[in-house]
Formats: C-alpha cells, sequence, structure tokens
C-alpha cells in the first residue's frame, strides 16, 4: 500500500490527526477516515459547491484540496456550526423558510451562507444570489434558500 | 487517483533545487482547482506534486508607486478583496472575481490561471492589457516575460522544465488610464467564456483623444491574443463610439475561434465585437473619458 | 360520519407550516444519504464504462485487474444468473439487465461493460485499467430522425414493443409507433379560419439531481442480500433486483435512505446488481458511487425529440382540429415517455378532431428514464408556442384563447374518459387578473409570455402501519421513499384524521421487510395515496379505540362519537376522552393498538398550472435574462403550502434551466462532450429572479382531504412561456430547446436577414 | 349493456368503432363478451388473466383497484386509460 502522510490539523476547533495518501482529498479524508460526513460530495470537481467548508477562514470545495495541505490549518466543516447543541440562526431559518427539499446540498449552501453574513452581515438579494452561485440546489429554485439567509440575516443583526 | 509524492518546500531555493533535480513529471499546487481535477480524470499523473504555497516569494501582494506585484500563488480572492488593489487595477478584478463560484475563487490562483494556459482563461487577457510581465526563476537564474507571450497553446506555456513562475508584475497605471475586462458567459457565473476581451486605454489629458491602447481577447484562438492593431487603431483618434466600432472590428478580424460545444465561430466573432466594445466602453469611463 | 373523517372545512392541521421531521438532521449534516453508509470491511467498487456511442464487445480480459494486490472481485456480463421470469408489470427484466452491463453489444457511452471491487477507490480505478476490452466500434445513431431512417443501423436485431398503453407497434427496425384519435382531422381543419403548423426540436436533458447513484451490498453467505441505496421506491429496486438475481423478493432487504434529488431519474437500477454481485463474489459489503460523469452518460435522461404540431382554430377561437406527430427518444432501450408527450400534448383543451401520434424511438443514447412530468416539457413547449402563435394570429389575448378552450370537470379526455374535476377556467382567471399580466414593459428587448399546462400524475398501491403508544403520541411507518418533505405531509394527514397534534406523530420509511408494498415517489403521488393509507390506517385504529371507549363506558360502539380527537358517549356527555387520555387506558383494556393498511387509490387529481414571465433579450449576444416569474397552480387541498410553493418554485427553476441552457452536447462519434456541472449548465442562484407562487385550491374528490399530487407540472410551462416571452421581445419564434445564446443569435441572424 | 370506450390503438379490431356495447357484471366478464364479437380484444387488453402493463381502468368515471374485478352496472360506462405516473 502507499506512503500515508501524518497530518495534524484543527477542525472545528478541536486539534485532529489522521493518516492519509497524499492522493486523497480532503472531501475523502473528512468523510471515509474522519467520518464527518455532513459535507457531502455531489460532482468532486468543483461545480456544485456540495462539499463547501472553510480552510482557514475561506470558502473552499472539499474536493479541491488534498488532505495534506490542511496541515496546520483550521477547517469547519457544516458539523462545527451548531455550538453546544444550539444552533445557528442560519439552521433555524433554513429549517422555518423551508430552504432545503432534499438536503444534500443544505451543508455546503449553510457554510456559504454563514462565510457570507460574517464578512456582509447585512447583504442584499444580490450579494447573497452572488455568493451562493457557487452552491447548486436542484429542488429549490433557490428562493427560500435566499429567505432564510436574509431572515438568519436580520435576527442576528437584531441580536435575537 | 493515481499514486504520487507530495513536497511542501519551505523556501523558493528548496522549491528551485527540486525542480531542478527531479526526473519523473513534476506538478506544482498552488490552489489545485484545476491540478486536483486533472489528476483525478487522469489526465496528468505527476509523480511528484509540489506544493508552493509555504514559499514566501509566491504569497506576496505588494502595491507601491512601482506597480503590483503579485506571487503566483496569490488567489484570486486574496487579489480582489484588497481594496487598494481592487482600485487601482479594476481590469484585474472584473476578472478574478468571475473565476468559478466563491469557492474556486479562494483557492485559485493568478499563477495557476496563467500556468494552466486555458484558451478560455479570464484573468490572461485583463493580466496582457495591464502590460503584466511574468517574472520567472530557475535555479540558474531569472527571467522576465511579457504575459502575451507566455502562452505558447492550449495548456502549454513558455516555462521550461526547471523554470517556476515566481510572480506577475504590473506597472502602475497611467495618468487618465483606465482597463476594463468583459466575458460571456450563457449562465452569470459558474461558467466559462465563450469568448472574453480586455481593454486599457490611456486618453489624452482633456479625455478627448485616445493616447495608447491595449486590446486582448480570449476564447478565439489557441492562446488569448493581443490584437495589436486595434490598438494601433485607436492611438490619437478621438473618444467616440465610430473609433471603438473600429477598434473592435480589427479585433473580430483578429479572432479565430473553433465551433465547439460552448460556442460556434460565428457567435464568437460576434461575441469578440461586442465584449471588446463593451471592454473599451469600461475602459473610457474608468479612464475618465466618455463617449 | 365516518371515524376520523374531517373534511376540508373544518381542517385544523391540513394547511399549517410545520418544520419537517428530518430538517434537523438535514441542517446539521448528520443525515444519512447513501454515501454516508460505512460497513465494518467494506469495498469500493467502479465500474468500467464503454467509450463508444456503439461497439460489439468481441472480448473481455480481467485476470489483471483481479491480480492487482487489493482487488476483491471483478464482474462482467459473464456473472449475471439467466433473469428470472418477471412477476411484475414494470420494466423488461433482461432489458434492465442489459442496461446495468453491456452484455455483446455497448449500446451507449458510459455503457457498462465491468466492474471491480477493491480495498479503496483509488485501487479499484486503478485496476479498471488493467481491464483489457477488444471493442469492434460501430455505427452509432444520436437522433430521432437518423434513427428512422432507412439506412439507419439497426441496435436491436429484435426490437420489443414498448412499455406503454397497447403497446407500441413496431413501425421501423428502431421505433415503436402508437397513435390517439378521433373526429375527422381533415374536416376539422377545413373548419378552422387560422392554421398554424412548426416543428420543433429538443434535446437530451437531466434531471440533474445532486446526489450521484450510490448503493451498497451486502451478499450473505446464506444467500440474503442487503442493499443500502439512494432511490425513489425500494420495493421497485428489490423487485427489479429479484428479477435480475434471479433470487427471492424476500431474500431481499432494501433499505431506503435519505434521497439526494431524483426528480423521476432514481426508479431503476444501475449500481445495485453490480454492487450485489461483486459481493457475492467476496463475501464482503461492496460500496459503489457513481461521479457526475457517470451520472450524466449512464443514467437515464429525458427524451431528445423531434415534434410537429399542426392546429387549427375557427373565428370564434374554438379549437377544430389538431395533428401532432411526436418522435421520441427512447435510448437504447423501448420504453420513452412518448405515450405520456401525445397524450397531455392537447389534454388540457376540448379539441374535437384529433389525431396525436407518437414514435418511440431505439438510439446510441443512455436508456431514457422519467423526468417530473416526463415527456410533457417537450409536449407544452410545442403546443404552447403553437398556441401563442394561432392567438396573435386572431389577434385574441392568449389567456381569452385558452379559457374558450379549456377543458373542464366533466368534458371528454383524449380516450373519452370524463374529465375529473378541476380548476382550469378559474387558474387561467387567476392568471388574467393578476397584476403581473398587465404590468407595463419598461425596456427595449423586453417580453412577456405565457403558457398554460397539464399533467396527470399517480395513484396506486401504498402501505401504512400505525402504531398508538401509552403516552398518547403515534408512530406511522410507510413505504414512501421521502424526496422532498412527505414525512410530514404524511404526519400531517395522520394528525388531522386522529385528531391529534403533528408533533405527536412520527413518521418513519421502513425498508421492504418491514412494511408492505408501496410503489415509488413517482408521479407526485406520495403526499395523495400514501396519504390515504396512513389516513385509512388512522379510521381503523380509531374504530378499534371506539370499541375499547365503548368497552370502558359499557355502552354500545354505536354510542361513542369520534370527533377532533375527543371520543364522547352520546348517552352521557360527562363521559369524554380523549385521544391521549384513552391512550393510556388501551394497555389496561386489551392491550396497546396498531394497525396496517396497503391501499390502491386511483382518484387521482389533474394537474394544471400557468406561468408568466418576462425576459430580456440582448440582441447582440443573445442571452436571454429572465425578469420577472410567476407561476399559477391548481394544487388542491395544499397540506403545506410552504412545501407547495417549493415544488412550484423548484420546477419552474428547473423548467428554465431546460428552456435556456441545459442539453446533452454529442460529439460526432456518439460521445457525450459535456459530463460535468460546469457543461451541464443548470441554473445557479444568479440566473433568475424570485418566483411568485399563486396557489389555487380545487379539491381533488379523489381524497378526503381534497389532495391533489402538486410535484410536477410547474416543470412543463418554462420552455413554451420564455419561447413565447422571446417573440413577444424580439419577434422570433423559437422553435428549438435550449433556446441558448447560440440559438437566439441565431435565429436573430435568420430574421435580419429576411427583413433585409 | 354497458358501454365500452375502445382506444384508438385496438380500433382495428372493432372495425373502427370507438364505442361498443357488452353485457357483464364485472370488467372481466365484458371483455369477454366483446371478445366473441370482435377477436383479439381481450389479448390486446389482458395477458395471463391480468391486465397488461401500463392500462387503467375507470368505469363510470372512477378508476377503482381491483382493475378487472371492477363491479359493472348495466349502464357503466368502462374506459382503458393509460396508467402515466410520472417521475
Amino acid at each position: 500500500m502507499s506512503e500515508m502522510v501524518h497530518v495534524k490539523t484543527t477542525i472545528n476547533g478541536a486539534a485532529v490527526d489522521f493518516l492519509c495518501e497524499p492522493r486523497q482529498s480532503l472531501l475523502e479524508v473528512l468523510r471515509d477516515v474522519l467520518y464527518l460526513t455532513g459535507t457531502k460530495e455531489g460532482c468532486n470537481d468543483g461545480n456544485c459547491g456540495s462539499c463547501t467548508v472553510t480552510l482557514d477562514g475561506v470558502l473552499v470545495n472539499a474536493c479541491c484540496v488534498l488532505g495534506v495541505e490542511v496541515a496546520g490549518k483550521a477547517v469547519t466543516t457544516i458539523e462545527g456550526m451548531a455550538k453546544n447543541g444550539n444552533l445557528h440562526p442560519l439552521q433555524v431559518a433554513f429549517l422555518e423558510e423551508t430552504g432545503l427539499q432534499c438536503g444534500i446540498c443544505t451543508p455546503g449552501f449553510l457554510v456559504s451562507s454563514r462565510a457570507l453574513l460574517e464578512r456582509h452581515p447585512a447583504p442584499s438579494e444580490a450579494q447573497i444570489r452572488h455568493w451562493l452561485a457557487g452552491n447548486l440546489c436542484r429542488c429549490t429554485g433557490y428562493d427560500r434558500i435566499i429567505l432564510a439567509v436574509q431572515k438568519a440575516s436580520k435576527r442576528m443583526l437584531a441580536g435575537t | 487517483m493515481h499514486q504520487f509524492k507530495y513536497a511542501t518546500p519551505g523556501s523558493i531555493e528548496a522549491l528551485l533545487s527540486m525542480l531542478a533535480e527531479q526526473r519523473s513529471p513534476v506538478k506544482l499546487l498552488a490552489g489545485g482547482t484545476d491540478l486536483i481535477v486533472q489528476m483525478r480524470t487522469g489526465a496528468v499523473t505527476p509523480a511528484l506534486v509540489i506544493d508552493v504555497k509555504q514559499v514566501v516569494e509566491l504569497n506576496q501582494l505588494l502595491l507601491s508607486d512601482k506597480g503590483l506585484i503579485i506571487g503566483a500563488a496569490v488567489s484570486c480572492r486574496t487579489v480582489y478583496e484588497n481594496n487598494h488593489v481592487a482600485r487601482a487595477y479594476p481590469a484585474l478584478i472584473d476578472a478574478a472575481s468571475l473565476i468559478g463560484g466563491i469557492q474556486i475563487q479562494g483557492r485559485a490562483s493568478i499563477g495557476g490561471n496563467l500556468c494552466n494556459a486555458s484558451p478560455s482563461a479570464d484573468l490572461i487577457p485583463a493580466l496582457i492589457v495591464l502590460e503584466a510581465l511574468a517574472v520567472i526563476q530557475n535555479s540558474r537564474g531569472s527571467r522576465e516575460l511579457p504575459v502575451e507571450d507566455f502562452c505558447t497553446g492550449p495548456g502549454t506555456n513558455a516555462l521550461a522544465g526547471d523554470e517556476l513562475l515566481v510572480s506577475l508584475k504590473l506597472p502602475p497605471g497611467a495618468k487618465n488610464s483606465g482597463a476594463c475586462f468583459r466575458r460571456f458567459t450563457p449562465r452569470n457565473e459558474m461558467d466559462i467564456a465563450v469568448a472574453n476581451a480586455a481593454a486599457a486605454v490611456v486618453l489624452s489629458a482633456d479625455g478627448k483623444h485616445f493616447t495608447s491602447a491595449r486590446i486582448a481577447i480570449g476564447a478565439v484562438g489557441p492562446t488569448p491574443i493581443l490584437v495589436q492593431e486595434a490598438a494601433e487603431a485607436l492611438q490619437g483618434k478621438p473618444v467616440s463610439g465610430a473609433s471603438v466600432g473600429i477598434a473592435a472590428d480589427i479585433a473580430r478580424q483578429a479572432a479565430s475561434p473553433i465551433n465547439d460545444m460552448r460556442g460556434t465561430i460565428a457567435q464568437r466573432k460576434q461575441l469578440v465585437q461586442v465584449l471588446v466594445t463593451r471592454a473599451l466602453q469600461g475602459a473610457i469611463e474608468r479612464a475618465g473619458g466618455a463617449l | 360520519m365516518k371515524a376520523g373523517g374531517k373534511r376540508e372545512d373544518v381542517l385544523r392541521v391540513i394547511g399549517t407550516t410545520p418544520i419537517r421531521p428530518d430538517g434537523l438532521d438535514k441542517v446539521t449534516g448528520r443525515a444519512i444519504f447513501a454515501d454516508d453508509i460505512h460497513l465494518p470491511g467494506m469495498l469500493h467498487g467502479k465500474v468500467l464504462r464503454s467509450p463508444h456511442a456503439h461497439a460489439r464487445i468481441k472480448s473481455i480480459d480481467t485476470r489483471q485487474a483481479a491480480a492487482l494486490p487489493g482487488v476483491h472481485a471483478v464482474i462482467s456480463a459473464a456473472d449475471f444468473p439467466e433473469p428470472a421470469k418477471p412477476t411484475s408489470k414494470s420494466a423488461d427484466i433482461s432489458d434492465l439487465a442489459t442496461n446495468c452491463m453491456a452484455t455483446t453489444t455497448a449500446l451507449y457511452d458510459g455503457h457498462a461493460v465491468a466492474a471491480v471491487a477493491a480495498e479503496n477507490i483509488h485501487i479499484a480505478g486503478q485496476a479498471l485499467g488493467l481491464i483489457e476490452v477488444d471493442y469492434e466500434v460501430l455505427d452509432a445513431v444520436l437522433d430521432v430522425r437518423s434513427a428512422m431512417a432507412d439506412d439507419a443501423p439497426v441496435i436491436h436485431e429484435n426490437l420489443k414493443p414498448g412499455f406503454f398503453f397497447a403497446s407500441t407497434k413496431k413501425a421501423h427496425p428502431n421505433a415503436g409507433r402508437l397513435e390517439y384519435s378521433d373526429g375527422d382531422i381533415s374536416k376539422g381543419f377545413s373548419c378552422a379560419s387560422v392554421i398554424v403548423e412548426r416543428t420543433f426540436t429538443t434535446q437530451t436533458v437531466h434531471q440533474g439531481y445532486i446526489e450521484a447513484h450510490i448503493s451498497t451490498a451486502l451478499w450473505d453467505a446464506d444467500d440474503r442480500l442487503s442493499v443500502w441505496t439512494s432511490c425513489q421506491g425500494h420495493f421497485d429496486i428489490r423487485d427489479q433486483l429479484a428479477g435480475i438475481l434471479n433470487i427471492p423478493m424476500s431474500h431481499i432487504n432494501v433499505i431506503p435512505l435519505e434521497v439526494g434529488g431524483a426528480f423521476g431519474g432514481k426508479d431503476s437500477v444501475y449500481l445495485d446488481p453490480l454492487a450485489a454481485l461483486l459481493s457475492k463474489k467476496c463475501g464482503r459489503p461492496v460500496k459503489m458511487a457513481m461521479s457526475r460523469n457517470e451520472v450524466l452518460r449512464a443514467t437515464g435522461p429525458s427524451s431528445g425529440s423531434s415534434m410537429r404540431v399542426r392546429m387549427g382554430v375557427d373565428d370564434s377561437g374554438k379549437l377544430v382540429a389538431a395533428d401532432i406527430s411526436f418522435a421520441f427518444e427512447a435510448g437504447a432501450f423501448p420504453g420513452g415517455p412518448v405515450s405520456a408527450g401525445i397524450l397531455t400534448a392537447t389534454t388540457r383543451y376540448n379539441i374535437p378532431n384529433y389525431r396525436l401520434e407518437g414514435f418511440d424511438v431505439i438510439l446510441n443514447k443512455p436508456k431514457i428514464r422519467p423526468y417530473r412530468a416526463p415527456g410533457a416539457t417537450q409536449s407544452h413547449f410545442a403546443v404552447e408556442t403553437v398556441l401563442d402563435e394561432l392567438a396573435e394570429k386572431l389577434g385574441m389575448d392568449p389567456i381569452e384563447l385558452r379559457i374558450r378552450n379549456a377543458m373542464k370537470t366533466g368534458d371528454r379526455l383524449v380516450l373519452g374518459y370524463p374529465c375529473p374535476v378541476i380548476g382550469g377556467v378559474e387558474l387561467l382567471e387567476a392568471v388574467r387578473s393578476h397584476p403581473h399580466y398587465r404590468a407595463p414593459l419598461d425596456g427595449q428587448n423586453q417580453g412577456r409570455g405565457v403558457a398554460y399546462g397539464f399533467w396527470y400524475g399517480g395513484g396506486g398501491a401504498s402501505s401504512a402501519e400505525l402504531s398508538v403508544n401509552a403516552d398518547g403520541t403515534v408512530q406511522v411507518c410507510t413505504g414512501s421513499c421521502d424526496m422532498s418533505g412527505t414525512r410530514m405531509t404524511l404526519a400531517m394527514q395522520t394528525a388531522e384524521a386522529l385528531g391529534i397534534q403533528v408533533s405527536e406523530v412520527q413518521v418513519t420509511t421502513g425498508d421492504t421487510q418491514s412494511i408492505g408494498f408501496t410503489l415509488p415517489a413517482w408521479g407526485s403521488r406520495t403526499t395523495f395515496a400514501t396519504g390515504i393509507a396512513c389516513i385509512t390506517v388512522a379510521e381503523k385504529v380509531i374504530a378499534k379505540m371506539i370499541e375499547r371507549a365503548a368497552g370502558i363506558w359499557e355502552t354500545d360502539n354505536s354510542n361513542v362519537r369520534f370527533d377532533a380527537g375527543v371520543f364522547t358517549n352520546t348517552n352521557d356527555k360527562l363521559q369524554a376522552l380523549t385521544f391521549k387520555q384513552l391512550a393510556a387506558k388501551l394497555d389496561s383494556t386489551g392491550g396497546l393498538l396498531s394497525d396496517q393498511a396497503s391501499v390502491s387509490p386511483q382518484g387521482v387529481g389533474f394537474q394544471l398550472a400557468a406561468y408568466l414571465v418576462d425576459v430580456e433579450v440582448d440582441t447582440q449576444t443573445g442571452k436571454v435574462s429572465i425578469l420577472r416569474s410567476t407561476i399559477f397552480q391548481d394544487a388542491g387541498k395544499a397540506v403545506h403550502p410552504d412545501y407547495v410553493a417549493g415544488q412550484m418554485q423548484g420546477g419552474v427553476v428547473q423548467g428554465l434551466g431546460w428552456a435556456l441552457n441545459e442539453a446533452y452536447i454529442y460529439r460526432a462519434d456518439g460521445t457525450l462532450a459535456n459530463t460535468s456541472f460546469l457543461d451541464y449548465r443548470m441554473p445557479t442562484a444568479l440566473d433568475q429572479p424570485m418566483t411568485e407562487t399563486v396557489i389555487l385550491e380545487t379539491p381533488n374528490p379523489g381524497h378526503p382531504y381534497g389532495v391533489r399530487g402538486v410535484g410536477e407540472v410547474s416543470i412543463v410551462n418554462p420552455p413554451a412561456a420564455v419561447a413565447n416571452a422571446i417573440y413577444n421581445a424580439v419577434g422570433i419564434r423559437m422553435d428549438s430547446l435550449p433556446m441558448s445564446p447560440t440559438a437566439v443569435l441565431e435565429k436573430l441572424w435568420e430574421h435580419q436577414a429576411a427583413q433585409l | 349493456m354497458a358501454i365500452v370506450w375502445i382506444p384508438s390503438t385496438v380500433r382495428e379490431l372493432t372495425n373502427g368503432k370507438a364505442m361498443l356495447e357488452a353485457d357483464g357484471n364485472t370488467v372481466a366478464e365484458v371483455i369477454r363478451n366483446i371478445d366473441l364479437a370482435c377477436p383479439g380484444i381481450r389479448s390486446a387488453l389482458i395477458d395471463d388473466n391480468s391486465l397488461r402493463a401500463g392500462i387503467i381502468i375507470a368505469v363510470d368515471g372512477s378508476i377503482g383497484s381491483r382493475q378487472l374485478l371492477q363491479p359493472v352496472r348495466p349502464d357503466s360506462e368502462i374506459h382503458f386509460i393509460p396508467a402515466i405516473f410520472g417521475g
């Protein structure tokens, strides 16, 4: 079997180390090595955003990152979004506004939306559409996802 | 995916000596948005992948009165989120903010977009009209090459096996100058250009005449094309729709597109004319002129 | 009053918008989809696919692949057993098996020819490279017209008739034909004052579900098979597997999981039999997942088509005749949706004289599968643009023309069948009175278009089991896969019938060994048909609880009344028990209760929708932008209005993708060129504005609460409406899909040339 | 007698007639009686005593789940409809 690399990283705030081959993507490592299966595979070539995670705070497609690249970096995934069992306002809004149907793209949309609201707490509809253009959804037509992001933004600004 | 070794040199010297010593195929990894996908489909099968992101020189983003230096590994998003760069080089931002979705922009590097040498690469026409120089180094020395001479064909570039694209050097914008990049895609984003175009202009002090211009077009030939004749046709001419139209016509003539799944020859020729016109309009506006 | 028989006027739960039970898991990443299955000792399988669109397989040598360290099993068609004699009426088992693994001939680019199971996907991928296949490349046929040419290469030596009604009849070595007709079309056309005849083409399109096909199989030593798979109907998958693998249905357990989108495309096996046979060979569980490239090349898209429509209208705006001929791609095996295509072509209108002809055409493309109102989007594109032209030539408002001809309740449909209760005219009136219909268009090259659409939908077999807990809560297990929130719509109907809160009902989907047979989640049938199963079992449980209450009160059953969740002794109004109170007494009065219902309701309520769209055409680039979008749909009683709106909006955006950019693009050699989401261009969030939804509720008498299916009809109108809007904007009639910038630009050039 | 609507796809067996009348207490009986007058109708609709794939039967506008066993009254109308379920 091929050479394994020992990688030390931080995932959702916790120190993690794992062994992987250089050819394994971050997506494969998250799902098949660490069993963090909330990050979904939709296309495996950077065109759907279902595997969106953040790497040192920057949105990336986990399918287009090698597992070995995250050494010494900080990764956040959908699993890190709810804190101590409390849902993030975006998660609540996606539920309330029916911002999901089948749910396969939902983790990617949530991770992208959170990054958006961290950068632009009160985004315009155009800004939301621009930030979410890298995430494909085939069920909803996007309307209710955008409504959910707007709702979460309002609540977060109001501090409720 | 095939098996390969992975290395992360910490200095440019270490990186260059790896390149000098390696006998089997090597690929450099910056953003990986092209490379990792190409390795997954088996299109490329390097024995060694060298991650260049630890090398300081490749990560610099330096704006000064001498112009802009962009390390080859700097991501599109790093460039367009830098307000100073965005103000000084809006045409670069036009292109950098259109590549893929936001997840791709966070990883895809300026150098990678250039080295990948896709005929439809969005950054290359913008870099060409901004007179960017590619700073190239190997273990024996360095050289500079205008970006318009960097791509040699679809997917091929002017780098020798032991050479590294270190950075891109952009001169400072002249007085009364402006540049703009436009592309055409069926979807509004997440798409590959059917055709694209960039234009840079320097206007006379009164904004009425073109002092000089540069026009580049993409996805209409094996490499992005600097259309010298179109630029020359503008020199000294009044800033007018007619002048712009003449330049756009010349650019259309210079395009040598193919039919493929993303567009037809006739459509691409038409798009070159439209996009050059629109890029020139944008450039003139940014230069403080008006049509 | 029937037990539990609350009706539309007194509904408490139906019509509200509670949060779905699976939602929490889906927003936290905990929901288990097919790719999230990890079994001990699990291997990973991959498929070797034909690089040719049509090729004879002369030999396959798998020895080197089998010898690669880390490889545990290799299979090809030789490892498939003789299929069982079909026991169900569903698809032809031998075609299904051959579609999963090519036997003597690869019939399309991507057709499976061998598969391996290995320690990981990388080794499996390497092993595929070691399999040697000797192909003799044959001529490929890629469009319906050339497939039906006299000298076309014959794809199947003995073409079997298609699966649809009364069978298609063989009309060509590569095509079956069917026809429905009535009246006298030549007489009809002779009464017409305006006749329009047009031909249309559309390209192959994919459902585009974001989750690929993924299946994990474990074949145990006792020949029991377990399969974890992403599908619309696990009973159908089980029955197909039983046929292909020739083992008893009861030996197979198909475990449904969360489904990451399907839209019709996940109703048949692809990987499941391969994973099963690989597992059988090596004795370990095998997971197989398609790449996006494989999904696009080798799973079942919707038909490309070639359509001719001739329609005539008299001075009063009455449609007098329609002569329609559609040729639809079937893919590599017979059975495309041409029957649905021709039957939905004109069914929403009363036309006395018609001839509806359809060809089911075999060619070298993947086997066509259903896609949301299969066949209807193509047929509506053709017919609704012809109607727009008829209205224009008559000088009549396009909605007025449709209202004058609209099918009404009781009118005779194609085939003479009386139309069930519909609200078509009301729907069209709603369009006409909506502010969008009269809003000014204020830019150059802007236009507005409308289309009106129809879809049947399905009923049929569904099962539900209901258990009452001692605390008064209830759990329901059904056989329906949940693709879009149906566990909630089923819980709502159950709660309505039992008179309890929806939060007190938990609905789950049982595997094939835990619940009775249920048809797949197709044809918008789950909320309707499985809903009736839930209501039926709830009524059975209420009847038993009435007996218990009567026992407690020492009175006759007939003296116990159940209403809104309360059991009352009609002889003594002081004696009353809520559902919860009585549930607490069940254990001591004969035991806790559960019951089961298997139903097969057929009182399907037709689906009707209209779509109104404003576009702007960039005449320099051919690009069409969507400016405003409104959909009107008769949803019957909307169980969960937010979900109904979600179905409407989702269908519209799929329809807009089909209208503007989505298409399979084949190279001259028959291989698929656009095999990723980069070039198979589905709409992103940036490609259209919000879609306003207008829901009409004409109750369906075939359901206790008036429910209709709502999932499909929303897709059928956007291509026609956009085409009509483009005409309104710039004066060109688009007659092909997609209306991509390339196509629009060429049409604009033609138009300009014609005006010179 | 019940009225049976003959789909155009099998009208070649009824000499082009779109409607036929026949006796019978169930759909199966009615079809058997029609087959006496127009041989071939039964096998076009029925295979091995059950309805062929993709057909559903409506009696007086209502589609029952009992298919061939649906009861028929003397004044009933019977339709054979393609089962179009969808995606």
